[in-house]
């Protein structure tokens, strides 16, 4: 492979943003346009030529150096590229999607005053992501990982004077550094452990920092690799918005749809996934990280679908989906399912990319409404969007033969065959977790789809259909969210299609296990008629049709009989109230104490100021001394005298 | 002997240059600022020719100038610069030319003497990084307090002479225990040269009392926490240009100070108090960044940052033994130290670039509370870009300076400690915070008042000051290799020293 | 027998008493004049004290040295006093607190 | 019989020229006094053209004849050249020139034309030049005297002035009693060791110290203190300084310090060598008590004549440190911060001068409020003499205290010296006070000084000698050293 190929692909988006961001009024809108989709599509074509010459022309894995950032005590770290099948796979979804995303954008954002500003961060946005995947080791990935956080805040808070988009850009921001927080930490550990931060140096010595030790507590040695692994996932749990990390998400839907469809579906959450399954080498040796993946990722798959239900909103539905397919993909990394995991986030970024971009053009449609309880019927309005949306919503909920069908189903009976702690409770969290995705994804479905049009006056006035620029992008999304499944999960899951990019430990190798009972995708899907999965979603399914299109009343009702439990999902389980209320408050409280109190009162108030002021009033004393009188002069004198003379008279 | 040179050309042209300016006089203004410029710029040109003559790869001082000075006190004008000045004598240099663009109109009141005060300063402060006489360098070190002094007071805000006081008095009162440590030094080493100090045997007690002088001057200019509440009152009083170069080059004397005298000098003593200074830097870090938040006028804000920011890099400076102890090898140590001297490089220029930022805001509404402000984006795009890249490259951000010093800082603490890094490592949180906070407040969201509708965005002047700012912080954060090149040598060197103990009979 | 002890203590009680006339007097300047020549005399005495007992006539010349420059500052003494009295038309030491502080 | 007493070897008698110094002053002020009583009336500055040239005259003559490398002993001992003898009484003629330079049109102002005032300044300076060659009791007595007589006198110099003839009472009285006190204490070791001369005296008294010896030099320290104004000795000093003539101030804040100088040097340092124990203890408290009073007392005050005499108790501690330490490394430091001292003040009292009109003083320091706008070149210099008075670099304030500091050190007085910079961080206050209503403050209605070119000249030329001698401190340290080996 060619180093400049290969640094052309991040860098046409950089260009792009740069050449779109400094000189966007000098090049208009349609120049911006024009370079921004120029250079993204110029690189995904690259990107395909990388994963074509790494599968076809079975090219060996690149690993090499652009330039060295800094030596410092002899640790190296450079900026350089590690592109094997796991990181090409992802190089292809990301600028695939990514292209996507700005054509789409073109119809989007047509008529917003920041349209070049807009591109320019989404080429940014691609450009920090590509950095993230291409990696080579860990600086340059905690460089991406930062960097995507970064665009993805300015994204979020795109529409800079809504004070609801700034605040979820801060609190997104926030979110993601504290999970930053701990990467940091996790790759000063993996420094201080393997004296490197390349990947191939580290995980060659992962075997070999397994049996070492950190005392943390006096008295109390930690696996070192265990310290640094469950640091490394806090940086994913804040990235991929993992419970408790994940309150930046919904809120994130602040942000123009275009934005979420590419940051908050297919790529950007999918960072945290990605990672883990990069240093598959060093969680496999760290069996308590992995348990600790799984239990987290299992209590995000479930409980965040649980908050899909009870929201109204078009774009919160879905980025609750969005975590919850997020908690299954973890729930994979857990039971050492890397590339099962790797799978499910190719298709998820499809059909959700699909789900987003669709969601997106029934909102500008309906003129920037996202309510769902004022849509309903736009199947006619809208037919094309509609199919579309179907096609993710199926694939979302893993119908047979849909792409999301063998990622899903694959990944539970993945955890079904683990042995993993953890791992009995993740199953029946996945599990549950099918029959709440297929019926909040259809509940979705029909709100906006189906049944009655609940269009207000305006919304019916000014609704227009979207045109193909944005149907474009629909259309190319919906097909691979049918058939890539079918295409791509054998080759990838049992075809040994990551080779050495991802390390499974022999006794974890669960993926390994169900390739004895594999015997292609059309079997699999017939089998899967049988299992509960499949089961589970078209009850889910069903229910959505019962409560929402059949006895939408029954749904109230049900909602008051329940009206304890509404409240808390209606909530988000108030972690947000939490942070907001508690977390924060606490902040400036501390910071209000430790300012007034003790900066202003202790230090400046007592110690500098108190000194001043006894100074000032032993400056007082001397001037009373002085009192203008000659005999009290005179007087002071003679005690002058008198005093060194007892003084030596007493020392004689 | 040698001769004098070109590091003595980059003390006393500013200097010169300064007393030009003067000379001008307030009322021909024009002729004044144009006569400060072109100082500024000639100096800067020496200084990138400094650039261009170093050696990188060795720890000996180069561009030496030794020349008499005061045979009665056996101090010489010893001038000598290695890789963990130059880097500093090139920010003095370079952020002193922004600071004399940015007070091209605005400042009215006596324009001659600013300038003058400034470059007088520059030439004082790059003096400081030059000696290698320590007597040179105290005098330095003292005499630069006269022009600050001076600038907080006579431009500064309203409560500007207690401000200026505090600094005054605050920083003065550092500095004489260090001269008495110094004169202490010289008595027992014959000479005032820092290398013969250095080479010093001493006993633990007199490194302990020594260490604890020498604390004091550099504790308080850096300033650490508890001794750092001059910082915010100088900061919120001083003009634009005083707290440009109060934040990005007199905080950084005392790292320095503490690189160039107390490791090397007290190595031992540094060892054991090491704990001190190590706590002291983690409660500056955590505990001022949580005052940071809480700000409501945005120079404390970000003069609060900047201590918090400092506590990295005594951090980083003092982590060596710690990681002896843990490790039993220096091995990361430099780490530490590296990212001592880039946060000093990189803070110099985020915190400079932050408070020109907000110079420009104050000039146009005169105000500096932060609920003032509102959506000045909207009407000043070009501004509100920069600024946002400068807070953001203030909280840590990768691809900017920021990012590389503290993480440099944070790899090392972990070798020495987990809670170490744990701790500093709060900054990426607390640091987003206040800086995002900030923007969020001031930059982002609508038009808070019809004040802010008026504001106009960056003139040609001010878009080229912090234009070029930006690019410095870019640039360093995405390509630090050579500056960490250039102090490879030197920092190896001074690890060397701070792990030779001095004590008498230490083999 | 006189001896230099009785000398001596004479010349320090004249020294006491004087200090203590000046500082204890708080009416008239013009005693305070008389106090010093009181003073200055005490140191005279020792001096022609100590003179005698060494056999030395150093000690009784400084004395002449010492009453010339007594004479000179009584004038001087006097004379500001004039002047003060011109200014203030008063001598009384309690007044002379305008310089304070 | 003062020939007995005489040791046997002597130094070598030096020719009679080596007094040329006090030849030319008292010849000059005999023909100052009679020119003016003849002439004086009718050409007014005439006595003072007379006094500058007699003071150059003594100058060239000194430097022609008076100036020796040499230790000499004249008149059968009383007297005594040497180098150091030589460069206090240059630095006197240059200081008093500098002073009657800057009082002149002071004193025109406000009519206080009489000649006598020169006469009264050149007998004073004679008392200072006896000081610096005593090498007898008897002369440091007469010097003694003759220096405070003039000074007496000087203060109450302006009639008119209810304050001043206030002032010249107390000095009057408080002085009369230190020399009372000098003089008793004289006579006990006078009595103890039967000798006036100084090199006897530091002979015998090193056989050992008894009770009687420790009072003399008791009484002869509080003396010493008295005229260096220490604490508690000092209360005189601030009444002094500010009730006397602002040309009188700067004549007792600058040359007189000179003769102090030499009164510690020749009386202490020399004749008492031997004993030094003693005297460097209570040297030691008074000098701390100096600084401790003069630092905090400054703080409180609001007449710039009056701060200064407070700062000048502060620095006279600092000058004490010096001797306290017993050797001469400390003693070179006092002489050289003596010598900084000397020209710094200089400078600030001109300046005060420089600033005062008729029938206003200008010593408020209120009244330098705004300077900075009125005379930017002024207060530049004004700020360069207060931040040397504080001991800040580059100025030459900075070199005195750090010369103290070292020989405090170089004594093992590690607290003393820690004691001594702290203090004067106290002190900066006050003369950053001056800066601060200098810079920061705005000018309100107070005029712009006067141009006086020639007076400005000499101001900048003694501010550029503060700053040149911070800046290149090599020479003056080098002469300390040399004159006091």
């Amino acid at each position: 492979m060619n180093q400049n190929l290969l640094l052309a692909i991040p860098m046409l988006p950089l260009a792009a943003a740069l050449i779109a961001g400094l000189a966007g009024k000098a090049i208009g809108r349609g120049g911006a346009a024009a370079v921004a989709i120029g250079a993204v599509a110029l690189s995904f074509v690259l990107s395909c030529l990388v994963l074509k010459q790494l599968l076809l022309d079975q090219a060996p894995n690149f690993d090499g150096t652009v330039y060295t950032w800094l030596v410092s005590d002899g640790v190296r770290m450079q900026v350089g590229f590690l592109i094997d099948r796991l990181s090409a796979l992802m190089m292809a979804v990301v600028t695939f999607v990514s292209l996507c995303v700005h054509v789409y954008t073109i119809g989007y954002m047509s008529d917003d005053p920041g349209y070049q500003r807009f591109f320019a961060y989404i080429a940014l946005f691609t450009f920090s992501m590509l950095m993230l995947v291409m990696a080579n080791n860990f600086m340059q990935l905690f460089f991406g990982w930062e960097a995507v956080g970064v665009v993805s805040y300015l994204l979020i808070g795109f529409w800079y004077t809504r004070p609801s988009a700034i605040f979820a850009s801060l609190k997104a921001f926030l979110a993601n550094r504290v999970g930053d927080f701990g990467f940091l930490l996790g790759i000063a550990g993996v420094l201080y452990f393997t004296g490197s931060l390349d990947y191939q140096t580290v995980f060659s010595a992962a075997p070999s920092v397994a049996t070492k030790s950190l005392m943390v507590f006096q008295g109390h040695a930690w696996s070192a690799l265990t310290l640094v692994c469950i640091c490394l996932f806090v940086g994913a749990m804040g990235k991929s918005a993992q419970v408790p990390l994940h309150v930046w998400l919904p809120d994130s839907m602040e942000g123009p749809t275009p934005i979420s469809a590419l940051i908050h579906a297919a790529t950007m959450v999918t960072a945290g996934i990605f990672m883990v399954a990069r240093m598959s080498p060093l969680f496999e040796y760290s069996p308590t990280a992995l348990s600790f993946v799984l239990v987290i990722g299992a209590t995000t798959a479930l409980f965040m679908g649980f908050l899909g239900i009870v929201n109204n909103d078009i774009k919160r539905v879905i980025a609750y989906s969005t975590l919850s397919q997020l908690g299954y993909m973890t729930v994979a990394l857990g039971v050492s399912g890397y590339s099962v995991a790797m799978f499910h986030l190719m298709t998820h970024a499809f059909f959700k990319a699909l789900l987003f971009l669709a969601a997106g053009a029934v909102i500008i449609a309906m003129h920037h409404e996202q309510d769902m309880r004022k849509m309903g019927g736009l199947r006619h309005r809208m037919p094309l969007t509609y199919w579309t949306a179907l096609i993710g919503a199926l694939a979302l909920i893993g119908t047979p033969l849909f792409s999301g069908f063998y990622s899903k189903d694959v990944l539970i009976d993945a955890v079904h065959a683990s042995q993993r702690y953890g791992a009995g409770y993740a199953y029946w969290c996945v599990l549950l977790g099918v029959f709440v995705t297929a019926l909040y994804t259809f509940r979705m479905i029909f709100m906006t789809f189906h049944g009655p049009e609940r269009l207000d006056q305006h919304a019916r006035e000014h609704f227009h259909d979207v045109g193909w620029d944005m149907k474009a992008p629909l259309v190319a999304l919906a097909i691979p969210s049918v058939i890539i499944g079918y295409l791509t999960v054998e080759p990838i899951l049992f075809g040994g299609y990551f080779g050495s990019a991802i390390t499974v430990l022999e006794g974890h190798d669960v993926v390994g296990e169900l390739k004895a009972e594999w015997h292609g995708p059309a079997a699999f899907a017939l089998h899967s008629l049988t299992a509960a999965p499949a089961w589970l979603a078209a009850f889910g399914v069903l229910s959505a049709w019962w409560f929402v299109l059949r006895h939408p009343e029954r749904g109230d009702a049900l909602r008051e009989r329940f009206s304890g439990l509404n409240r808390v999902l209606v909530n988000k389980y108030y972690f947000d109230w939490f942070n907001e209320n508690v977390l924060a408050p606490l902040a400036r409280g501390l910071g209000l104490l430790l300012w007034r109190g003790g900066d202003q009162a202790v230090i400046d108030g007592a110690i500098v100021n108190g000194s001043a002021e006894a100074v000032g009033r032993l400056a007082g004393v001397t001037r009373r001394l002085q009192s203008g009188f000659l005999y009290s002069y005179a007087f002071w004198m003679i005690i002058g005298l008198a005093v060194s003379l007892g003084w030596f008279l007493i020392h004689i | 002997m040698q001769q004098l040179g070109l590091l003595s050309v980059v003390i006393w042209l500013p200097i010169a240059g300064g007393l030009v300016t003067l000379a001008f006089g307030d009322q021909r203004a024009r002729a004044a600022r144009w006569a400060a410029l072109l100082s500024s710029l000639l100096t800067l040109a020496a200084c990138v020719s400094l650039y261009a003559g170093f050696a990188n790869g060795t720890a000996n001082f180069q561009f030496i100038e030794r020349l008499a000075w005061i045979p009665a006190l056996r101090s010489q004008y010893y001038l000598g610069i290695d890789g963990i000045s130059l880097p500093l004598i090139l920010l003095t240099a370079f952020m002193t030319v922004p600071v004399i663009i940015a007070g091209w109109s605005e400042i009215d009141k006596r324009p001659a003497q600013y300038y003058a005060a400034f470059l007088i300063m520059e030439g004082l402060m790059i003096g400081v990084f030059c000696a290698l006489d320590s007597l040179l360098f105290y005098f330095f070190w003292e005499a630069m307090l006269i022009p600050m002094f001076v600038i907080i007071g006579v431009w500064g805000g309203p409560r500007r002479v207690y401000a200026t006081l505090k600094f005054f008095l605050y920083t003065f009162l550092g500095s004489v225990l260090m001269l008495v440590a110094l004169i202490y030094l010289y008595l027992k080493a014959g000479d005032y040269s820092i290398a013969a100090m250095q080479q010093l045997p001493l006993t633990l007690a007199e490194q302990r009392w020594i260490f604890i002088a020498f604390l004091l001057a550099f504790a308080v200019k850096v300033p650490m926490w508890p001794v750092h509440t001059w910082l915010p009152d100088a900061h919120v009083e001083a003009p634009t240009g005083g707290s440009v170069i109060l934040a990005a080059i007199m905080l950084k004397m005392g790292g320095y100070g503490l690189l160039r005298f107390s490791l090397p000098i007290t190595p031992d003593a540094s060892h054991e108090l090491d704990w001190l200074i190590v706590t002291l830097s983690l409660i500056a870090i955590v505990y001022i960044a949580f005052v940071a938040l809480v700000q409501q006028d945005m120079k404390k804000l970000v003069a609060y940052s900047s201590i918090a920011h400092m506590g990295f890099v005594t951090l980083g400076a003092f982590l060596v033994f710690y990681i002896m102890a843990a490790t039993g090898s220096a091995q990361g140590a430099v780490n530490g130290l590296d990212g001592a001297v880039v946060q000093m490089i990189s803070h110099g220029l985020i915190s400079g670039a932050l408070f020109l930022c907000i110079g420009v805001m104050y000039d146009r509404l005169h105000t500096r509370d932060i609920s003032a402000y509102g959506g000045v984006i909207n009407v000043m795009p070009k501004f509100g870009a920069l600024m946002v890249l400068f807070a953001l490259a203030n909280s840590g951000l990768p691809g900017t300076s920021g990012f590389v010093g503290e993480f440099l800082v944070i790899l090392a603490s972990f070798k020495a400690s987990f809670w170490f890094a744990l701790l500093a490592a709060s900054i990426l949180v607390v640091g987003a915070a206040y800086n995002l906070w900030l923007v969020k407040r001031v930059i982002f969201g609508e038009v808070a008042n019809p004040q802010v509708a008026k504001m106009q965005d960056l003139n040609p002047r001010e878009f080229l000051v912090l234009g070029v700012l930006a690019l410095a912080v870019l640039l360093l954060g995405v390509w630090p290799a050579p500056m960490l090149n250039m102090m490879e040598a030197s920092v190896q060197h001074l690890l060397q020293q701070m792990l030779t103990s001095k004590l008498p009979g230490a083999a | 027998m006189i001896t230099l002890a009785h000398l001596l203590t004479l010349s320090a009680v004249l020294f006491a008493l004087s200090v203590a006339g000046i500082f204890l007097n708080r009416k008239n300047v013009l005693l305070l004049l008389m106090c010093i020549e009181l003073l200055l005399l005490a140191a005279n005495f020792n001096f022609v004290a100590f003179s005698r007992h060494l056999g030395q006539l150093d000690g009784q010349i400084f004395v002449f040295f010492v009453l010339t420059v007594a004479a000179a500052e009584s004038a001087i003494g006097l004379a500001i006093m004039v002047v003060l009295f011109r200014e203030r038309r008063s001598i009384n030491v309690e007044e002379l607190n305008q310089l304070q502080g | 019989m003062i020939g007995a007493a005489l040791p046997a070897a002597m130094l070598p008698s030096g020719p009679l020229t080596l007094a040329i110094p006090e030849i030319s002053l008292a010849c000059a002020a005999c023909l100052i006094l009679l020119c003016d009583v003849y002439f004086g009336a009718g050409r007014r500055g005439l006595t003072a053209t007379l006094t500058m040239v007699a003071l150059t005259v003594g100058v060239a003559l000194t430097g022609q004849y008076g100036l020796t490398t040499q230790r000499f002993l004249l008149f059968n001992g009383l007297y005594v050249a040497d180098s150091l003898a030589g460069f206090l009484k240059m630095a006197g003629f240059v200081a008093m020139a500098t002073a009657i330079f800057y009082s002149q049109d002071y004193l025109e102002q406000r009519a206080m034309r009489g000649g006598e005032y020169y006469v009264l300044c050149l007998t004073a300076l004679l008392g200072i030049f006896v000081l610096i060659s005593a090498n007898s009791l008897l002369t440091v007595y007469l010097g003694l005297e003759l220096l405070s007589l003039s000074l007496y006198a000087l203060v109450a110099f302006d009639r008119d002035s209810g304050i001043a003839a206030e002032a010249a009472i107390k000095y009057f009285v408080l002085g009369a009693i230190a020399s009372g006190v000098l003089l008793y204490g004289m006579s006990m070791l006078y009595g103890l060791t039967g000798t006036l001369d100084l090199d006897q005296l530091s002979r015998i008294v090193r056989r050992g110290p008894d009770a009687a010896l420790m009072i003399g030099i008791a009484f002869v320290v509080v003396a010493i203190a008295f005229k260096f104004g220490a604490v508690p000795f000092h209360m005189w000093v601030p009444d002094v300084y500010q009730g006397a003539p602002t040309s009188v101030t700067l004549y007792i804040a600058t040359v007189s310090n000179l003769g102090s100088f030499a009164l510690i040097l020749r009386l202490l340092t020399h004749g008492l060598a031997g004993a030094p124990a003693i005297w460097t203890q209570m040297l030691m408290a008074v000098a701390v008590l100096s600084l401790l009073v003069g630092n905090l007392g400054a703080i409180a005050q609001t007449n710039l004549k009056r701060m200064l005499a407070y700062s000048a108790i502060a620095n006279a501690g600092f000058v004490l440190l010096g001797f306290a330490t017993g050797n001469n490394a400390g003693y070179q430091a006092a002489l050289i911060f003596t010598v900084a001292y000397v020209i710094t003040t200089l400078a600030s009292f001109g300046m005060i001068l420089m600033l005062s009109r008729s029938g206003f003083e200008h010593e408020e320091i209120a009244d330098f409020k705004g300077l900075a706008t009125r005379d930017p070149l002024l207060a530049a210099m004004m700020l360069a003499l207060m931040f040397s008075t504080a001991g800040v670099p580059p100025f030459v304030g900075f070199w005195a205290k750090l010369w103290i500091i070292q020989a405090l050190l170089g004594g093992n007085h590690v607290w003393l010296a820690t004691f001594a910079v702290l203090v004067s961080v106290v002190g900066a206050f006050y003369y950053l006070r001056v800066v601060w209503y200098m810079y920061f403050d705005s000018p309100g209605d107070r005029p712009v000084p006067e141009a006086r070119p020639r007076m400005r000249l000499i101001l900048l030329l003694n501010t550029a000698a503060v700053t040149l001698m911070g800046l290149l401190p090599n020479a003056l340290l080098s002469i300390c050293q040399r004159v006091l080996p």
